[in-house]
Protein backbone atom coordinates (compact mmCIF):
# COMPACT_ATOMS: atom_id res chain seq x y z
CA UNK A 1 0.00 0.00 0.00
CA UNK A 2 1.10 3.77 -1.01
CA UNK A 3 -0.58 6.84 0.47
CA UNK A 4 0.32 10.24 -0.62
CA UNK A 5 -1.30 13.41 0.91
CA UNK A 6 -1.77 16.37 -0.74
CA UNK A 7 -3.64 20.04 0.83
CA UNK A 8 -6.62 20.92 -1.01
CA UNK A 9 -7.61 24.41 0.75
CA UNK A 10 -9.42 23.54 3.77
CA UNK A 11 -9.13 19.17 3.02
CA UNK A 12 -6.30 16.87 3.23
CA UNK A 13 -6.11 14.62 0.23
CA UNK A 14 -5.09 11.17 0.77
CA UNK A 15 -4.47 8.84 -2.25
CA UNK A 16 -3.79 5.50 -1.37
CA UNK A 17 -2.96 3.10 -3.73
CA UNK A 18 -3.09 -0.66 -2.94
CA UNK A 19 -3.91 -3.60 -0.89
CA UNK A 20 -5.63 -2.82 2.81
CA UNK A 21 -5.24 -5.48 4.85
CA UNK A 22 -3.90 -6.75 8.48
CA UNK A 23 -0.33 -5.98 7.34
CA UNK A 24 -0.97 -2.60 6.00
CA UNK A 25 -3.36 -0.74 8.01
CA UNK A 26 -1.36 0.22 11.02
CA UNK A 27 0.46 1.99 8.56
CA UNK A 28 -3.21 3.70 6.88
CA UNK A 29 -3.96 4.25 10.21
CA UNK A 30 -0.87 5.88 11.14
CA UNK A 31 -1.35 8.08 7.78
CA UNK A 32 -4.76 9.21 8.64
CA UNK A 33 -3.84 9.82 12.24
CA UNK A 34 -1.18 11.99 11.10
CA UNK A 35 -3.82 13.78 8.44
CA UNK A 36 -5.68 14.44 11.25
CA UNK A 37 -3.57 16.04 13.44
CA UNK A 38 -2.28 18.11 10.70
CA UNK A 39 -5.26 20.43 11.95
CA UNK A 40 -7.29 20.03 8.60
CA UNK A 41 -11.15 19.28 9.24
CA UNK A 42 -11.97 17.59 6.10
CA UNK A 43 -10.44 14.53 5.05
CA UNK A 44 -10.79 12.87 1.36
CA UNK A 45 -9.04 9.26 0.60
CA UNK A 46 -9.33 8.92 -3.15
CA UNK A 47 -9.51 5.24 -3.34
CA UNK A 48 -9.10 4.81 -7.30
CA UNK A 49 -6.12 3.02 -6.87
CA UNK A 50 -7.12 0.66 -3.85
CA UNK A 51 -6.98 -2.92 -5.06
CA UNK A 52 -7.75 -5.02 -1.93
CA UNK A 53 -9.71 -4.20 1.26
CA UNK A 54 -10.59 -6.50 4.18
CA UNK A 55 -12.42 -6.04 7.36
CA UNK A 56 -8.72 -4.96 8.84
CA UNK A 57 -9.01 -1.35 6.91
CA UNK A 58 -13.39 -1.16 7.11
CA UNK A 59 -11.86 -1.21 11.02
CA UNK A 60 -9.41 1.19 10.47
CA UNK A 61 -11.70 3.69 8.70
CA UNK A 62 -14.72 3.07 11.67
CA UNK A 63 -11.70 4.36 13.98
CA UNK A 64 -11.72 7.71 12.36
CA UNK A 65 -15.31 8.18 11.94
CA UNK A 66 -15.33 7.92 15.87
CA UNK A 67 -12.31 10.15 16.46
CA UNK A 68 -14.32 12.21 14.03
CA UNK A 69 -17.38 12.04 16.00
CA UNK A 70 -19.12 15.13 17.96
CA UNK A 71 -16.01 17.48 16.32
CA UNK A 72 -16.26 19.40 13.15
CA UNK A 73 -14.44 17.35 11.31
CA UNK A 74 -15.53 15.25 8.38
CA UNK A 75 -14.52 12.39 6.66
CA UNK A 76 -15.12 11.53 2.87
CA UNK A 77 -14.04 8.59 0.47
CA UNK A 78 -13.95 8.88 -3.43
CA UNK A 79 -13.63 6.98 -6.28
CA UNK A 80 -14.24 3.05 -5.11
CA UNK A 81 -14.28 0.44 -7.35
CA UNK A 82 -16.77 -1.74 -7.66
CA UNK A 83 -15.00 -4.53 -5.61
CA UNK A 84 -13.95 -2.07 -2.75
CA UNK A 85 -17.66 -0.38 -2.28
CA UNK A 86 -18.98 -4.15 -2.32
CA UNK A 87 -16.57 -4.92 0.70
CA UNK A 88 -18.69 -1.62 2.23
CA UNK A 89 -22.19 -2.62 1.03
CA UNK A 90 -21.75 -6.18 2.54
CA UNK A 91 -20.94 -4.52 5.77
CA UNK A 92 -24.34 -2.54 5.38
CA UNK A 93 -21.45 0.36 5.77
CA UNK A 94 -22.09 2.10 2.26
CA UNK A 95 -24.29 3.85 3.99
CA UNK A 96 -22.27 4.92 7.43
CA UNK A 97 -19.45 6.52 5.64
CA UNK A 98 -19.79 9.73 2.89
CA UNK A 99 -19.26 7.95 -0.31
CA UNK A 100 -18.74 10.29 -3.24
CA UNK A 101 -18.20 9.02 -6.99
CA UNK A 102 -15.55 11.61 -8.13
CA UNK A 103 -12.55 13.33 -6.27
CA UNK A 104 -13.66 16.50 -7.23
CA UNK A 105 -16.82 15.74 -5.87
CA UNK A 106 -15.64 15.11 -2.60
CA UNK A 107 -13.12 17.72 -2.13
CA UNK A 108 -15.87 20.36 -2.99
CA UNK A 109 -17.84 21.96 -0.18
CA UNK A 110 -21.09 20.84 0.42
CA UNK A 111 -24.00 24.20 -0.17
CA UNK A 112 -24.27 25.27 3.87
CA UNK B 1 -2.55 -39.73 -3.46
CA UNK B 2 -4.46 -38.24 -7.11
CA UNK B 3 -7.07 -36.83 -5.08
CA UNK B 4 -4.91 -35.12 -2.26
CA UNK B 5 -2.54 -33.07 -4.81
CA UNK B 6 -5.61 -32.22 -7.15
CA UNK B 7 -4.36 -28.40 -5.83
CA UNK B 8 -2.23 -26.56 -4.24
CA UNK B 9 -1.47 -26.37 -0.76
CA UNK B 10 0.70 -23.76 0.61
CA UNK B 11 2.24 -23.23 4.59
CA UNK B 12 2.82 -19.48 6.04
CA UNK B 13 4.32 -18.24 8.98
CA UNK B 14 1.42 -16.55 10.65
CA UNK B 15 3.17 -12.74 10.17
CA UNK B 16 0.54 -10.31 8.19
CA UNK B 17 3.38 -10.03 5.10
CA UNK B 18 2.03 -13.36 3.99
CA UNK B 19 -1.27 -12.91 3.35
CA UNK B 20 -1.09 -10.92 0.11
CA UNK B 21 0.93 -14.00 -1.51
CA UNK B 22 -1.90 -15.90 -0.33
CA UNK B 23 -4.10 -14.19 -1.78
CA UNK B 24 -2.59 -13.97 -5.08
CA UNK B 25 -2.34 -17.97 -4.75
CA UNK B 26 -6.38 -17.92 -4.09
CA UNK B 27 -7.07 -15.53 -6.73
CA UNK B 28 -4.83 -17.28 -9.58
CA UNK B 29 -6.78 -20.38 -8.63
CA UNK B 30 -10.22 -18.78 -8.98
CA UNK B 31 -9.56 -18.06 -11.99
CA UNK B 32 -8.23 -21.37 -13.48
CA UNK B 33 -11.34 -22.85 -11.67
CA UNK B 34 -13.16 -20.42 -13.95
CA UNK B 35 -14.90 -18.10 -11.67
CA UNK B 36 -15.32 -14.24 -12.77
CA UNK B 37 -14.05 -11.23 -11.49
CA UNK B 38 -16.25 -10.49 -8.92
CA UNK B 39 -16.06 -14.53 -7.36
CA UNK B 40 -12.42 -14.42 -7.21
CA UNK B 41 -12.39 -11.04 -5.48
CA UNK B 42 -14.65 -12.64 -2.99
CA UNK B 43 -12.68 -15.57 -2.82
CA UNK B 44 -9.56 -13.28 -2.05
CA UNK B 45 -11.45 -11.76 0.82
CA UNK B 46 -12.70 -14.72 2.29
CA UNK B 47 -9.50 -16.24 2.76
CA UNK B 48 -7.71 -12.76 4.03
CA UNK B 49 -10.37 -12.80 6.76
CA UNK B 50 -9.54 -16.31 8.01
CA UNK B 51 -6.23 -15.86 8.42
CA UNK B 52 -6.23 -13.06 9.91
CA UNK B 53 -8.85 -14.32 12.35
CA UNK B 54 -5.94 -17.52 12.83
CA UNK B 55 -3.50 -14.98 13.23
CA UNK B 56 -5.28 -12.87 15.61
CA UNK B 57 -7.52 -14.82 17.55
CA UNK B 58 -5.25 -17.98 17.61
CA UNK B 59 -2.02 -16.96 17.82
CA UNK B 60 -2.68 -13.92 19.63
CA UNK B 61 -0.94 -12.26 16.97
CA UNK B 62 2.27 -14.06 17.43
CA UNK B 63 4.36 -14.02 13.98
CA UNK B 64 6.29 -17.23 13.58
CA UNK B 65 3.25 -19.94 14.05
CA UNK B 66 1.83 -21.57 11.36
CA UNK B 67 -0.96 -21.57 9.02
CA UNK B 68 -1.64 -24.42 6.09
CA UNK B 69 -4.01 -23.33 2.91
CA UNK B 70 -4.98 -25.71 1.04
CA UNK B 71 -6.86 -25.24 -2.09
CA UNK B 72 -8.46 -27.59 -4.03
CA UNK B 73 -10.13 -27.61 -7.10
CA UNK B 74 -13.61 -29.60 -8.54
CA UNK B 75 -15.13 -29.37 -11.76
CA UNK B 76 -17.95 -27.42 -9.26
CA UNK B 77 -16.50 -26.26 -6.36
CA UNK B 78 -13.08 -24.24 -5.24
CA UNK B 79 -12.80 -24.97 -1.51
CA UNK B 80 -10.04 -23.23 0.56
CA UNK B 81 -8.80 -25.17 3.90
CA UNK B 82 -7.40 -22.86 6.40
CA UNK B 83 -5.64 -24.89 9.12
CA UNK B 84 -4.25 -23.66 12.58
CA UNK B 85 -1.90 -25.48 15.06
CA UNK B 86 -3.63 -23.84 17.71
CA UNK B 87 -6.11 -24.99 20.29
CA UNK B 88 -9.98 -25.99 18.89
CA UNK B 89 -12.54 -23.25 19.46
CA UNK B 90 -15.67 -23.95 19.79
CA UNK B 91 -17.52 -22.86 16.52
CA UNK B 92 -20.41 -21.52 18.78
CA UNK B 93 -18.40 -18.74 20.33
CA UNK B 94 -17.16 -17.92 16.73
CA UNK B 95 -19.67 -15.30 15.10
CA UNK B 96 -20.24 -11.54 13.37
CA UNK B 97 -21.01 -8.69 15.67
CA UNK B 98 -25.00 -7.19 15.20
CA UNK B 99 -23.89 -4.94 11.94
CA UNK B 100 -26.29 -2.16 13.48
CA UNK B 101 -23.62 -1.95 16.07
CA UNK B 102 -20.94 0.26 14.28
CA UNK B 103 -17.38 -0.26 16.19
CA UNK B 104 -14.12 -1.15 14.83
CA UNK B 105 -13.80 -4.87 14.04
CA UNK B 106 -16.38 -7.90 14.28
CA UNK B 107 -16.68 -8.30 10.74
CA UNK B 108 -14.48 -10.74 9.33
CA UNK B 109 -17.07 -13.77 10.08
CA UNK B 110 -19.74 -12.19 8.50
CA UNK B 111 -17.95 -10.88 5.37
CA UNK B 112 -16.85 -14.75 4.56
CA UNK B 113 -20.57 -15.85 5.22
CA UNK B 114 -21.99 -13.19 2.73
CA UNK B 115 -19.74 -14.72 -0.10
CA UNK B 116 -18.87 -17.70 0.36
CA UNK B 117 -21.44 -20.82 -0.37
CA UNK B 118 -20.49 -22.41 3.06
CA UNK B 119 -18.06 -21.41 6.16
CA UNK B 120 -17.21 -24.71 8.50
CA UNK B 121 -15.17 -24.86 11.73
CA UNK B 122 -13.99 -28.19 12.52
CA UNK B 123 -11.38 -29.74 14.74
CA UNK B 124 -8.00 -30.63 12.86
CA UNK B 125 -6.05 -33.59 13.27
CA UNK B 126 -3.67 -31.65 15.20
CA UNK B 127 -5.82 -30.32 18.18
CA UNK B 128 -6.23 -27.06 15.97
CA UNK B 129 -9.01 -25.37 14.33
CA UNK B 130 -9.85 -25.93 10.50
CA UNK B 131 -12.07 -23.39 8.69
CA UNK B 132 -13.63 -24.44 5.47
CA UNK B 133 -14.57 -22.25 2.88
CA UNK B 134 -15.88 -23.24 -0.38
CA UNK B 135 -17.91 -21.81 -3.18
CA UNK B 136 -19.67 -23.32 -5.88
CA UNK B 137 -18.66 -22.47 -9.35
CA UNK B 138 -22.05 -21.33 -11.47
CA UNK B 139 -22.10 -22.11 -15.15
CA UNK B 140 -20.28 -24.64 -17.03
CA UNK B 141 -17.74 -21.69 -18.35
CA UNK B 142 -14.90 -23.47 -16.59
CA UNK B 143 -11.37 -24.15 -17.41
CA UNK B 144 -10.38 -27.08 -15.59
CA UNK B 145 -12.97 -30.02 -16.75
CA UNK B 146 -13.09 -33.34 -15.07
CA UNK B 147 -9.79 -35.34 -15.96
CA UNK B 148 -7.64 -32.40 -17.37
CA UNK B 149 -5.19 -32.64 -14.13
CA UNK B 150 -5.21 -36.61 -15.25
CA UNK B 151 -1.52 -36.97 -16.07
CA UNK C 1 9.81 -24.66 15.11
CA UNK C 2 10.40 -21.18 14.78
CA UNK C 3 13.15 -22.26 11.89
CA UNK C 4 10.64 -23.82 10.37
CA UNK C 5 8.14 -21.51 9.16
CA UNK C 6 10.56 -18.56 8.17
CA UNK C 7 9.44 -18.83 4.75
CA UNK C 8 6.88 -20.49 2.54
CA UNK C 9 6.50 -24.10 1.86
CA UNK C 10 4.08 -25.23 -1.18
CA UNK C 11 3.02 -28.12 -2.84
CA UNK C 12 1.95 -28.59 -6.34
CA UNK C 13 0.82 -31.31 -8.56
CA UNK C 14 3.46 -32.23 -11.05
CA UNK C 15 1.33 -30.30 -14.04
CA UNK C 16 3.14 -27.71 -15.70
CA UNK C 17 0.29 -25.24 -14.97
CA UNK C 18 1.32 -24.96 -11.57
CA UNK C 19 4.60 -23.57 -12.21
CA UNK C 20 3.24 -20.28 -12.81
CA UNK C 21 2.10 -19.65 -9.38
CA UNK C 22 5.26 -21.01 -8.19
CA UNK C 23 7.63 -18.70 -10.30
CA UNK C 24 4.90 -15.94 -8.76
CA UNK C 25 5.78 -16.94 -5.07
CA UNK C 26 9.24 -17.33 -5.82
CA UNK C 27 9.30 -13.78 -7.25
CA UNK C 28 7.53 -12.52 -4.10
CA UNK C 29 9.72 -13.99 -1.82
CA UNK C 30 13.09 -12.62 -3.23
CA UNK C 31 11.60 -9.15 -3.49
CA UNK C 32 10.72 -9.71 -0.03
CA UNK C 33 13.96 -10.97 0.61
CA UNK C 34 15.86 -7.64 -0.84
CA UNK C 35 16.70 -9.18 -4.34
CA UNK C 36 16.96 -6.34 -7.28
CA UNK C 37 14.94 -7.02 -10.64
CA UNK C 38 18.12 -9.23 -12.07
CA UNK C 39 18.15 -11.80 -9.06
CA UNK C 40 14.47 -11.95 -8.62
CA UNK C 41 14.27 -13.12 -12.51
CA UNK C 42 17.36 -15.60 -12.19
CA UNK C 43 15.64 -17.03 -8.87
CA UNK C 44 12.64 -17.60 -10.85
CA UNK C 45 14.18 -18.97 -13.96
CA UNK C 46 16.18 -21.68 -11.16
CA UNK C 47 12.97 -22.47 -9.59
CA UNK C 48 11.07 -23.30 -12.78
CA UNK C 49 13.79 -25.07 -13.97
CA UNK C 50 14.03 -27.80 -11.24
CA UNK C 51 10.25 -28.22 -11.48
CA UNK C 52 10.22 -28.78 -14.59
CA UNK C 53 12.99 -31.41 -14.47
CA UNK C 54 10.95 -32.79 -11.71
CA UNK C 55 7.79 -33.38 -13.89
CA UNK C 56 10.02 -34.23 -16.95
CA UNK C 57 12.58 -36.59 -15.75
CA UNK C 58 11.33 -37.70 -11.88
CA UNK C 59 7.35 -38.14 -12.82
CA UNK C 60 7.76 -39.34 -16.52
CA UNK C 61 5.37 -36.38 -17.68
CA UNK C 62 2.77 -37.76 -15.34
CA UNK C 63 0.82 -34.78 -14.14
CA UNK C 64 -0.28 -35.38 -10.73
CA UNK C 65 2.29 -36.31 -8.21
CA UNK C 66 3.68 -34.36 -5.63
CA UNK C 67 6.43 -31.65 -5.72
CA UNK C 68 7.11 -29.55 -2.17
CA UNK C 69 8.53 -25.99 -2.75
CA UNK C 70 10.30 -24.64 0.16
CA UNK C 71 11.09 -21.12 0.37
CA UNK C 72 13.11 -19.59 3.56
CA UNK C 73 14.84 -16.49 4.00
CA UNK C 74 17.82 -15.58 6.27
CA UNK C 75 19.43 -12.03 6.38
CA UNK C 76 21.75 -13.60 4.12
CA UNK C 77 20.04 -15.97 1.36
CA UNK C 78 17.35 -17.22 -0.49
CA UNK C 79 17.44 -20.81 -0.07
CA UNK C 80 15.01 -22.71 -2.35
CA UNK C 81 13.94 -26.76 -1.70
CA UNK C 82 12.54 -28.68 -4.27
CA UNK C 83 11.65 -32.02 -3.16
CA UNK C 84 9.82 -34.89 -5.18
CA UNK C 85 8.62 -38.12 -4.49
CA UNK C 86 10.45 -40.16 -6.72
CA UNK C 87 13.04 -42.43 -6.66
CA UNK C 88 16.82 -40.82 -5.77
CA UNK C 89 18.71 -39.85 -8.41
CA UNK C 90 22.46 -40.28 -8.18
CA UNK C 91 23.41 -36.68 -8.88
CA UNK C 92 26.19 -37.69 -10.97
CA UNK C 93 23.80 -38.48 -13.61
CA UNK C 94 22.26 -35.01 -13.78
CA UNK C 95 23.94 -32.85 -15.93
CA UNK C 96 24.18 -30.54 -18.76
CA UNK C 97 24.83 -31.41 -22.23
CA UNK C 98 28.10 -29.49 -24.07
CA UNK C 99 26.66 -26.40 -24.71
CA UNK C 100 29.00 -26.03 -28.31
CA UNK C 101 26.27 -29.32 -29.35
CA UNK C 102 23.04 -27.21 -30.34
CA UNK C 103 20.22 -29.50 -29.56
CA UNK C 104 16.52 -28.78 -27.92
CA UNK C 105 16.90 -30.13 -24.35
CA UNK C 106 19.99 -30.38 -21.97
CA UNK C 107 19.97 -26.73 -20.55
CA UNK C 108 18.06 -26.51 -17.44
CA UNK C 109 20.74 -27.72 -14.83
CA UNK C 110 23.46 -25.53 -16.81
CA UNK C 111 21.04 -22.24 -16.21
CA UNK C 112 20.30 -23.20 -12.57
CA UNK C 113 24.10 -23.65 -11.90
CA UNK C 114 24.64 -20.07 -13.75
CA UNK C 115 22.23 -18.40 -12.04
CA UNK C 116 22.51 -19.24 -8.38
CA UNK C 117 25.18 -19.61 -5.62
CA UNK C 118 24.42 -23.39 -4.61
CA UNK C 119 22.55 -26.23 -7.06
CA UNK C 120 22.95 -29.48 -4.74
CA UNK C 121 20.84 -32.77 -5.15
CA UNK C 122 20.38 -35.06 -2.29
CA UNK C 123 17.89 -37.73 -0.93
CA UNK C 124 15.25 -36.49 0.94
CA UNK C 125 13.53 -38.20 4.05
CA UNK C 126 10.80 -40.01 1.28
CA UNK C 127 13.21 -41.78 -0.61
CA UNK C 128 13.12 -39.10 -3.29
CA UNK C 129 15.46 -36.13 -4.64
CA UNK C 130 15.35 -32.79 -2.70
CA UNK C 131 17.44 -30.20 -4.77
CA UNK C 132 18.34 -26.74 -2.89
CA UNK C 133 18.61 -23.39 -4.86
CA UNK C 134 20.67 -20.87 -3.13
CA UNK C 135 21.28 -17.61 -3.62
CA UNK C 136 23.13 -14.87 -1.50
CA UNK C 137 21.65 -11.29 -0.93
CA UNK C 138 24.40 -9.04 -1.81
CA UNK C 139 25.22 -5.52 0.33
CA UNK C 140 22.90 -4.78 3.06
CA UNK C 141 20.00 -3.50 1.30
CA UNK C 142 17.35 -6.33 2.30
CA UNK C 143 14.00 -6.05 3.70
CA UNK C 144 14.16 -8.88 6.08
CA UNK C 145 16.19 -8.15 8.84
CA UNK C 146 16.75 -10.39 11.73
CA UNK C 147 14.32 -11.25 14.13
CA UNK C 148 11.43 -9.07 12.04
CA UNK C 149 9.50 -11.75 11.70
CA UNK C 150 9.58 -12.93 15.31
CA UNK C 151 6.59 -12.49 16.68
CA UNK D 1 1.39 -16.62 -23.51
CA UNK D 2 -0.86 -14.97 -25.90
CA UNK D 3 0.94 -15.01 -29.86
CA UNK D 4 -0.86 -12.88 -32.68
CA UNK D 5 0.28 -13.56 -36.07
CA UNK D 6 0.81 -10.89 -38.90
CA UNK D 7 1.78 -11.13 -42.36
CA UNK D 8 4.16 -8.62 -43.93
CA UNK D 9 5.23 -9.25 -46.93
CA UNK D 10 7.69 -12.16 -47.34
CA UNK D 11 7.25 -11.98 -43.46
CA UNK D 12 5.50 -13.93 -41.03
CA UNK D 13 5.40 -11.73 -37.41
CA UNK D 14 4.46 -13.46 -34.37
CA UNK D 15 4.34 -11.60 -31.57
CA UNK D 16 4.86 -13.21 -28.64
CA UNK D 17 2.99 -11.90 -25.15
CA UNK D 18 3.56 -13.28 -21.62
CA UNK D 19 5.52 -16.60 -20.12
CA UNK D 20 7.33 -19.28 -22.17
CA UNK D 21 7.71 -22.11 -19.63
CA UNK D 22 6.90 -26.17 -20.18
CA UNK D 23 2.94 -25.50 -20.03
CA UNK D 24 3.23 -22.67 -22.70
CA UNK D 25 5.70 -24.10 -24.74
CA UNK D 26 4.04 -26.65 -27.07
CA UNK D 27 1.61 -23.89 -27.45
CA UNK D 28 4.11 -21.67 -29.19
CA UNK D 29 5.55 -24.81 -30.98
CA UNK D 30 1.76 -25.12 -32.76
CA UNK D 31 1.89 -21.54 -33.67
CA UNK D 32 5.55 -21.64 -35.13
CA UNK D 33 4.83 -24.76 -36.93
CA UNK D 34 1.45 -23.19 -38.01
CA UNK D 35 3.33 -20.37 -39.45
CA UNK D 36 6.02 -22.08 -41.29
CA UNK D 37 3.10 -24.53 -42.88
CA UNK D 38 1.43 -20.66 -43.78
CA UNK D 39 4.71 -20.93 -46.54
CA UNK D 40 6.42 -17.69 -45.27
CA UNK D 41 9.97 -18.34 -46.11
CA UNK D 42 10.96 -15.52 -43.11
CA UNK D 43 9.57 -15.56 -39.22
CA UNK D 44 10.27 -12.72 -37.00
CA UNK D 45 9.15 -13.45 -33.57
CA UNK D 46 8.71 -10.19 -31.35
CA UNK D 47 9.47 -10.47 -28.11
CA UNK D 48 9.10 -7.22 -26.53
CA UNK D 49 6.24 -8.75 -24.39
CA UNK D 50 7.73 -12.11 -23.07
CA UNK D 51 7.98 -11.64 -19.58
CA UNK D 52 9.84 -15.03 -19.20
CA UNK D 53 11.35 -17.93 -20.66
CA UNK D 54 13.01 -20.94 -19.51
CA UNK D 55 15.01 -23.78 -21.31
CA UNK D 56 11.63 -25.06 -22.62
CA UNK D 57 10.86 -22.17 -24.71
CA UNK D 58 14.74 -22.12 -25.62
CA UNK D 59 14.26 -25.77 -26.93
CA UNK D 60 10.68 -24.92 -29.10
CA UNK D 61 12.99 -21.95 -30.46
CA UNK D 62 16.25 -24.11 -31.60
CA UNK D 63 13.63 -26.80 -32.71
CA UNK D 64 12.62 -24.02 -35.28
CA UNK D 65 16.16 -23.36 -36.41
CA UNK D 66 17.33 -27.00 -36.74
CA UNK D 67 13.69 -27.44 -39.16
CA UNK D 68 15.03 -24.22 -40.97
CA UNK D 69 18.72 -25.82 -41.54
CA UNK D 70 19.25 -26.45 -45.07
CA UNK D 71 16.24 -24.52 -46.50
CA UNK D 72 15.89 -21.01 -47.56
CA UNK D 73 14.26 -20.47 -44.45
CA UNK D 74 15.14 -17.71 -41.37
CA UNK D 75 14.28 -16.99 -38.25
CA UNK D 76 14.86 -13.63 -36.60
CA UNK D 77 14.22 -12.47 -32.73
CA UNK D 78 13.73 -8.72 -31.98
CA UNK D 79 13.26 -6.68 -28.97
CA UNK D 80 14.11 -9.20 -26.62
CA UNK D 81 13.94 -7.43 -22.78
CA UNK D 82 17.37 -7.83 -21.12
CA UNK D 83 15.78 -10.31 -18.84
CA UNK D 84 15.09 -12.42 -21.52
CA UNK D 85 18.26 -11.60 -23.31
CA UNK D 86 20.20 -12.71 -20.53
CA UNK D 87 18.46 -16.65 -20.58
CA UNK D 88 20.12 -16.21 -24.27
CA UNK D 89 23.23 -15.54 -23.23
CA UNK D 90 23.34 -17.32 -20.50
CA UNK D 91 23.10 -21.01 -23.04
CA UNK D 92 25.39 -18.94 -25.54
CA UNK D 93 22.10 -18.57 -27.80
CA UNK D 94 22.57 -15.29 -28.19
CA UNK D 95 25.18 -15.60 -31.50
CA UNK D 96 23.20 -18.49 -32.73
CA UNK D 97 19.60 -16.48 -33.25
CA UNK D 98 19.80 -14.01 -35.79
CA UNK D 99 18.59 -11.01 -32.49
CA UNK D 100 17.55 -7.66 -33.96
CA UNK D 101 17.40 -4.66 -31.51
CA UNK D 102 14.01 -3.21 -32.81
CA UNK D 103 10.67 -5.11 -35.27
CA UNK D 104 11.49 -2.76 -38.05
CA UNK D 105 14.93 -4.02 -38.13
CA UNK D 106 13.81 -7.80 -38.24
CA UNK D 107 11.28 -7.30 -40.66
CA UNK D 108 13.69 -5.22 -42.89
CA UNK D 109 15.48 -7.24 -45.98
CA UNK D 110 19.15 -7.56 -45.76
CA UNK D 111 21.56 -5.74 -48.55
CA UNK D 112 21.76 -8.97 -50.71
N1 LIG E 1 -9.62 -18.54 14.20
C1 LIG E 1 -10.29 -18.15 15.33
N2 LIG E 1 -9.94 -18.65 16.52
C2 LIG E 1 -10.58 -18.26 17.62
N3 LIG E 1 -11.59 -17.38 17.64
C3 LIG E 1 -11.98 -16.84 16.51
C4 LIG E 1 -11.36 -17.19 15.27
N4 LIG E 1 -11.96 -16.49 14.29
C5 LIG E 1 -12.91 -15.74 14.87
N5 LIG E 1 -12.95 -15.92 16.21
C6 LIG E 1 -13.87 -15.28 17.17
O1 LIG E 1 -14.97 -14.75 16.44
C7 LIG E 1 -15.08 -13.33 16.63
C8 LIG E 1 -15.57 -12.65 15.37
O2 LIG E 1 -14.56 -12.67 14.37
P1 LIG E 1 -14.61 -11.59 13.23
O3 LIG E 1 -15.99 -11.48 12.72
O4 LIG E 1 -13.60 -11.94 12.24
O5 LIG E 1 -14.25 -10.20 13.91
P2 LIG E 1 -12.90 -9.72 14.65
O6 LIG E 1 -11.84 -10.67 14.28
O7 LIG E 1 -12.66 -8.35 14.10
O8 LIG E 1 -13.24 -9.71 16.11
C9 LIG E 1 -13.69 -12.90 17.09
O9 LIG E 1 -13.73 -11.72 17.83
C10 LIG E 1 -13.22 -14.11 17.89
O10 LIG E 1 -13.73 -14.07 19.17
N1 LIG F 1 14.86 -34.24 -11.21
C1 LIG F 1 15.56 -35.09 -12.02
N2 LIG F 1 15.44 -36.41 -11.88
C2 LIG F 1 16.14 -37.24 -12.68
N3 LIG F 1 16.99 -36.85 -13.62
C3 LIG F 1 17.17 -35.54 -13.82
C4 LIG F 1 16.48 -34.59 -13.02
N4 LIG F 1 16.87 -33.37 -13.43
C5 LIG F 1 17.74 -33.56 -14.43
N5 LIG F 1 17.95 -34.87 -14.67
C6 LIG F 1 18.86 -35.43 -15.68
O1 LIG F 1 19.80 -34.44 -16.07
C7 LIG F 1 19.71 -34.18 -17.48
C8 LIG F 1 19.96 -32.71 -17.79
O2 LIG F 1 18.88 -31.92 -17.34
P1 LIG F 1 18.63 -30.51 -18.00
O3 LIG F 1 19.93 -29.79 -18.08
O4 LIG F 1 17.56 -29.82 -17.24
O5 LIG F 1 18.15 -30.79 -19.48
P2 LIG F 1 16.84 -31.54 -20.02
O6 LIG F 1 15.88 -31.63 -18.89
O7 LIG F 1 16.35 -30.67 -21.12
O8 LIG F 1 17.31 -32.87 -20.50
C9 LIG F 1 18.34 -34.66 -17.88
O9 LIG F 1 18.28 -35.01 -19.24
C10 LIG F 1 18.14 -35.85 -16.95
O10 LIG F 1 18.77 -37.00 -17.45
Amino acid sequence: MEVTREKHGDSVLLVIAGQIDMYSSPELRAELTAALESGSKRLVLDMEKVEFIDSSGLATLIEVLQKLRGSEGKLRLSNLSSGVLAVFELSNLDQLFDIRATREEALQDDPA
Amino acid sequence: MADEVRGIRVSIPSHPRFLAPVRDLAAWSAEQAGFGCEDTEAITLAVTEGCTNVIRHCYGGKHNERIDVDISFSTRALTIRIDDYGTFVDPASIHSRDLDEVRPGGLGVHLMQQVMDQVRYERNAWGGTSLTLMKHIQGDDHVLRSGELDG
